[in-house]
């Protein structure tokens, strides 16, 4: 079998741009970012599963298959949060006396 | 609306019925090696039936979403009756003190409009004869409302299962006319309970529970002062700005902390398990009575017999 | 043209140990230890069904006491829907013929699929259980708070069972796709697929991206039970009706986890007894895959009367009318396929017409319930009682019995009593339709579903129904006898019956072990009739 | 419809059987494939248990983002830093132990494999020490629940999704110590070859899924306003 082999180089250099941003987040959380914290937080996240997942998992190497089924996974992610929170942040709109 | 959708099912149910009898018939099998002719598809045929039916079912959306909107605003002069839910009865409150168990008396012509929550579990309150229901739900308020349109008695119904009794939680709306209604209000209802108006046990409660040591009027106790405050908006310690309603009431005096106004610390104790639904009920009338002077003047008695006063109002 | 006996090696003759069925890793012989577990579960399911309609002929609610006919409601539905329509379709014949429409000789992981049906039996045993001790009277959707705080009748073993059931449904959803996109014969294009498999395929992606849903819901509603995390309680600030999205989130789709491996069925056995391609196939094929994602946006339609924000419920009434379309579309294209066909009106296609005429009914009923406007009315009532059956019964049964009988030769290579087939169809559709017909109108007059006792107005439309449930009971019964009679007196039925096309009936009935002698390759698309020539049978 | 012919035996025979290769599969290409695509499913499913949970924490963060704040800060941020550091350099090791697979590095392989367990029980140990910190402080939700502070009972649903978050991610964690352990033994009798090392791709997949997952719930449960206080 014939499969993407990775150099070590690499491996250690995504090891260390994700302990960056994990130094990166705990150190944000001590500032005030306001509003913007969480969302911070959760990009800050969201690059470091990226890493993890096109490189040490591999899929940067892999089938559209594998694109299309890891994105899946966070699209239907997005529409159970986003279609739920659609009723409970909306609800405050109709409030009447 | 009804016939509408009646009237498309029933036309799409025969013509499909009607296509796969006559085709079954037309086209049988007339010798064993027979086969279909060679026909594969065809888009414009497609294309004709996702736009006919996408097109009916926006008119049905657009229908459906314009009387559901309508059905979710209660009109501003409906008469207010609050709804408590537990299993498995039904208690209602009228604002002059009037309680009714299982029972609810109604003006004939008037909006009325449901307060609801729940002691226990989710139950719906369901009225078939008005076309409408809404869950009652532990932990927050829900309303419905209706305009009776002819005089007589219905049913109730619960119509989300709470349990074993489930199917007795039934009951009956009677539907008066608008002089019998005042009449039997006024004599405190006849079968019914009435221990004064909710606002004046209300006012009781703010002094019994000690609300009155920190919200006092002038705004220089510890708690805001909540004369003028329901219905209006409120800005919170966080920015967001949220209408003093009754569910935001009741949710301040359950869950104190959750929606801080500003200017204020989150100080206050949390009265879970210290009040009824029914005594919070009580406080929301009563703070709705917390008037600035210039306003409480010219609604003097307003609500002290509301019930009385809106169904004078002219009915819609 | 055949012989009278059947191959002597076939997947049936190839052990005969207990251990050879119990510990098989052949996806035929896994499909037939669904097919009995599923059944066993049917009649469990349909006899609670029996006492319900039994109670309801009276208003006052006699026969049983409340809580009984509380719990004998919820078990039905548990069981109806978690251990037998959500595995029956794809862990029968989804399980027994995907391998063999494609051309493999297994499924990609034959002993995740043992597996799989393990898990169901582990599941199914926690939630008997739960019934042999006492029972559950939640109602299948478990609503909280009643079923964290109030009940104190088994939900834990009940809800334990049906997690565990889930993992079951995800293991086989999770096969199939990975058995659709990596072990396809030569030559065997995505468009040149059955629509059955097609049909699974949209099935397993709802089975993947749903079932984890409602496993973790099941899961929190336990532990809230049994901790009092607050997490659904309002005493605790929780919201109760946040259980109820997560809940649908799931529990809607898992419609179509029934209802599409149908819709599946149905383009095979209209198209081989009209002898034609299907009208349509790319649009048939496509519209699979749109209910597959669209049922994921409309959830919230359960919960309009639910106090939802008023926007909400207007984006997912909207939505919800968006799965009306590629349904519609499937129906109009099966209607059309039988114009100009050669039609043979043999016991499947019955089955398959019933299926069109019920599913068409049940799914404009649908448009009632996705109308805002007349949904508050209808919502927990008969008239949703009546269209779900319409959906699950008229729609998800009736598909099984159109496959069960299509493949049945294939499945145990003897042909059942054409006649008998043909009355118990007719039978099983009038009952069907004076049970649940009836239920449209009470639920329009305003009887509210899960009601022991009812005021005395509604008996009239109840007799009815139960009288028709009745003649649907006898004609269930009728399919279990000539069905067990033809595996030893029925006459052989050769490889190829029908004159189908499909792989699956390229090899001899009942089939091989590893279904194929050689691997068969694919050079034309999947409903060629009308180039094929036609064997008499 | 079809024309058979030998098709997938020919090929067989020229290539000859492979000891791993499953009886449904043509080759060992197609069952790779196929074992990675199902792991990859099974990890989407994952994706989307969590999310029933993270549907919870989303609803209540907003309604009660001061009980949040008051929570998160109860949390040990240096034993959870600690732990996200412990998570992401097994996931190295683990990379690594894949690397040496596809390499045919037998030894290096099972170096990797013990490196990613004591990863592993390094941050089960970490997450015991927190745990048991709470039960001291009588922060899990419950019977014997207690909060000096305001907000109480809204404290305990965020007390009560971290146990869950957590607690589901231990229990992972768990499972793939003992599916490490089985990679193990098989990597010690030198199972794996670079023509053939399916099981230790898709347990690294899996691995590395957990990571991920923890990479969420670090910030999610440990960093809500960290600055207040």
């Amino acid at each position: 079998m014939s499969h993407h082999i990775a150099t070590k180089g690499l491996y250690v250099s995504i090891f260390a741009a994700l302990m960056v941003l994990t130094a990166v987040t705990v150190s944000a959380a001590f500032i005030d970012l306001g509003a913007f914290g969480f969302s911070v937080a959760l990009t800050i996240a969201l690059v470091k599963a990226t890493l993890v997942i096109l490189f040490f998992m591999g899929v940067r190497w892999s089938s559209h298959l594998t694109w299309i089924t890891v994105a899946s996974g966070f699209f239907f992610l997005v529409i159970l949060l986003g279609l739920t929170l659609t009723d409970y942040l909306t609800r405050g709109w109709s409030t009447i006396a | 609306m009804l016939f509408f959708l009646v009237a498309v099912s029933a036309f799409f149910a025969t013509v499909i019925a009607v296509g796969v009898v006559v085709f079954a018939v037309k086209y049988r099998r007339r010798s064993p090696t027979e086969v279909g002719a060679r026909i594969t598809g065809s888009l414009p045929l497609e294309l004709l039936w996702s736009i006919i039916p996408l097109l009916i079912t926006l008119v049905m959306f657009f229908w459906g979403a314009t009387i559901y909107y309508h059905m979710r605003r209660p009109p501003t002069e409906s008469i207010e009756i609050y709804a408590t839910g537990k299993r498995w009865m039904w208690k209602f409150q009228h604002l002059n003190g009037v309680r009714e168990i299982n029972t609810v008396h109604v003006p004939l012509g008037q909006p009325v409009k449901f307060t609801m929550t729940s002691e226990d579990v989710i139950h719906s309150l369901y009225f078939p004869s008005m076309r409408t229901k809404m869950d009652v739900i532990p932990g927050r308020y829900t309303t419905e409302w209706f305009t009776p349109t002819k005089a007589g008695e219905y049913h109730i119904f619960c119509a989300e299962y709470c349990g074993t009794r489930h199917s007795g939680m039934i009951g009956t709306v009677y539907v008066m006319e608008p002089r019998d209604f005042q009449a039997w209000l006024a004599s405190g209802g006849t079968g019914a309970t009435s221990e004064g108006p909710l606002h004046v046990r209300g006012e009781k409660l703010f002094s019994d529970l000690a609300c009155n040591t920190c919200h006092v009027p002038d705004g220089q106790g510890r708690g805001p002062s909540l004369v003028g405050v329901f219905g209006s908006p409120q800005t919170l310690a966080d920015g967001r700005r949220v209408t003093a309603d009754p569910g935001y009431i009741r949710e301040s005096i359950l869950i104190p902390q959750a929606k801080v106004v500003a200017g204020y610390g989150p100080l206050m104790p949390t009265f879970q398990g210290l009040v009824s639904e029914e005594q919070i009920v009580a406080l929301v009338e009563y703070i709705k009575t917390l008037r600035p002077a210039a306003q409480a003047a010219t609604r003097a008695g307003d609500s002290a017999n509301t019930g009385i006063a809106a169904a004078a109002a002219p009915s819609k | 043209m055949h012989t009278q006996e059947l191959p002597r090696d076939n997947y049936l003759t190839s052990g005969h140990s207990l251990a050879s069925w119990l510990l098989t890793k052949d996806h035929k012989r896994i499909a037939l230890l669904y097919l009995i577990s599923i059944t066993a579960f049917f009649i469990l399911g349909g006899l609670m069904a029996v006492l319900i309609r039994i109670e309801l002929a009276t208003p006052q609610g006699d026969l049983v006491a409340a809580e009984t006919y509380n719990k004998v409601f919820t078990m039905h539905g548990v069981l109806m829907i978690f251990f037998f329509l959500i595995p029956s379709i794809p862990a029968v014949l989804g399980n027994f013929l995907i391998p063999m429409m494609i051309g493999a000789k297994d499924l990609a992981f034959p002993r995740l699929n043992l597996l799989s049906w393990y898990i169901y039996v582990i599941g199914a045993l926690f939630t008997l259980y739960a019934v042999v001790v006492g029972g559950v009277d939640t109602g299948w959707t478990f609503y909280t708070p009643y079923s964290t705080t109030v009940s104190n009748t088994n939900v834990l073993a009940t809800g334990i069972g049906v997690f565990i059931a889930g993992f079951s449904s995800i293991l086989t959803g999770l096969n199939f796709i990975v058995t659709i996109h990596r072990m396809r014969a030569p030559g065997l294009t995505w468009f040149r697929l059955p629509l059955f498999v097609w049909a699974h395929y949209a099935t397993s992606i709802i089975q993947i991206l749903g079932t984890p849903v409602i496993a973790i819901t099941v899961l929190l509603l336990a532990l809230e039970r049994a901790f009092h995390l607050g997490i659904f309680d309002p005493a605790f600030g929780g919201d109760p009706v946040l259980f109820q999205h997560l809940f649908w989130f799931y529990s809607h789709p898992a419609v179509y986890i029934m209802i599409l491996p149908s819709m599946g069925i149905m383009s095979e056995v209209i198209a081989c007894f009209s002898r034609k391609s299907i009208f349509g196939y790319s649009f048939v094929a496509f519209s699979s895959l749109a209910i597959a994602v669209f049922g994921f946006l409309v959830w919230a339609h359960h919960m309009f009367v639910a106090g939802p924000s008023v926007y909400a419920a207007m984006v997912f009434s909207f939505l919800s009318f968006s799965v009306a379309i590629p349904s519609a579309v499937k129906v109009f294209n099966w209607t059309a396929t039988l114009y100009k066909g050669s039609i043979q009106v043999q016991a499947p296609l019955l089955y398959a017409f019933g299926f069109i005429g019920l599913f068409t009914i049940g799914g404009l009923t649908g448009l009632f319930l996705a109308t805002l406007g007349t949904d508050v009315h209808f919502h927990d009532t008969y008239f949703v009682v009546a269209h779900f059956h319409y959906i699950m019964v008229g729609g998800a049964i009736f598909g099984y019995m159109a496959g069960l009988h299509f493949w049945w030769p294939k499945i145990t290579g003897r042909m059942y009593s054409e006649l008998w087939a043909k009355i118990a169809a007719v039978v099983i559709f009038v009952g069907f339709n004076l049970t649940f017909f009836p239920q449209f109108l009470l639920g329009y007059l305003g009887m509210p579903r899960r009601y022991h006792a009812y005021p005395a107005e509604f008996q009239a439309l109840n007799v009815l129904s139960s009288a028709g449930a009745s003649i649907l009971a006898i004609g269930y019964l009728i399919p279990g006898i000539y069905l067990l009679w033809s595996l030893t007196r029925g006459t052989v039925a050769g490889p190829n019956p029908w004159n189908a096309t499909g792989l699956e009936w390229e090899t001899q009935s009942p089939p091989l072990t590893e279904n194929f002698a050689v691997t068969p390759v694919v050079t034309e698309g999947a409903y060629e009739y009308s180039k094929r020539e036609m064997k008499l049978v | 419809m079809s024309e058979a012919v030998a098709h997938g035996h020919l090929d067989d025979g020229q290539r000859g059987h492979h000891p791993r290769l499953q009886h449904q599969f043509d080759d060992l290409e197609q069952q790779f494939e196929s074992s990675k695509l199902g792991m990859w499913l099974f990890l989407v499913t994952e994706i989307l248990f969590f999310g029933g949970l993270f549907m919870a924490y989303t609803l209540y963060r907003i309604w009660y983002y001061d009980a949040f704040v008051a929570g998160s800060n109860e949390l040990d941020i240096t034993l959870g830093a600690l732990n996200t550091a412990v998570l992401i350099f097994s996931s190295l090791t683990m990379a690594m132990g894949v690397r040496s697979a596809q390499l045919g590095h037998r030894k290096a392989l099972v170096n990797w494999i013990i490196l990613t367990m004591i990863l592993g029980m390094v941050f089960l140990v970490v997450k015991g020490f927190e745990y048991h910190h709470k039960y001291v402080m009588h922060h899990i939700p419950g019977a014997y629940f207690q909060w000096d502070g305001v907000n109480g009972n809204q404290v305990q649903i965020f007390l009560s999704i971290y146990f869950c978050l957590t607690g589901l991610h231990a229990t992972h964690m768990v499972v793939g110590l003992g599916i490490m352990t089985w990679l193990l033994v098989g990597a010690i009798r030198g199972k794996y070859s670079p023509q053939w090392y399916t099981p230790v791709e898709i347990a690294g997949l899996y691995w590395h899924f957990v990571d991920i997952v923890w990479i969420f719930l670090f910030p999610m449960l440990y960093l809500v306003n960290r600055h207040a206080h």
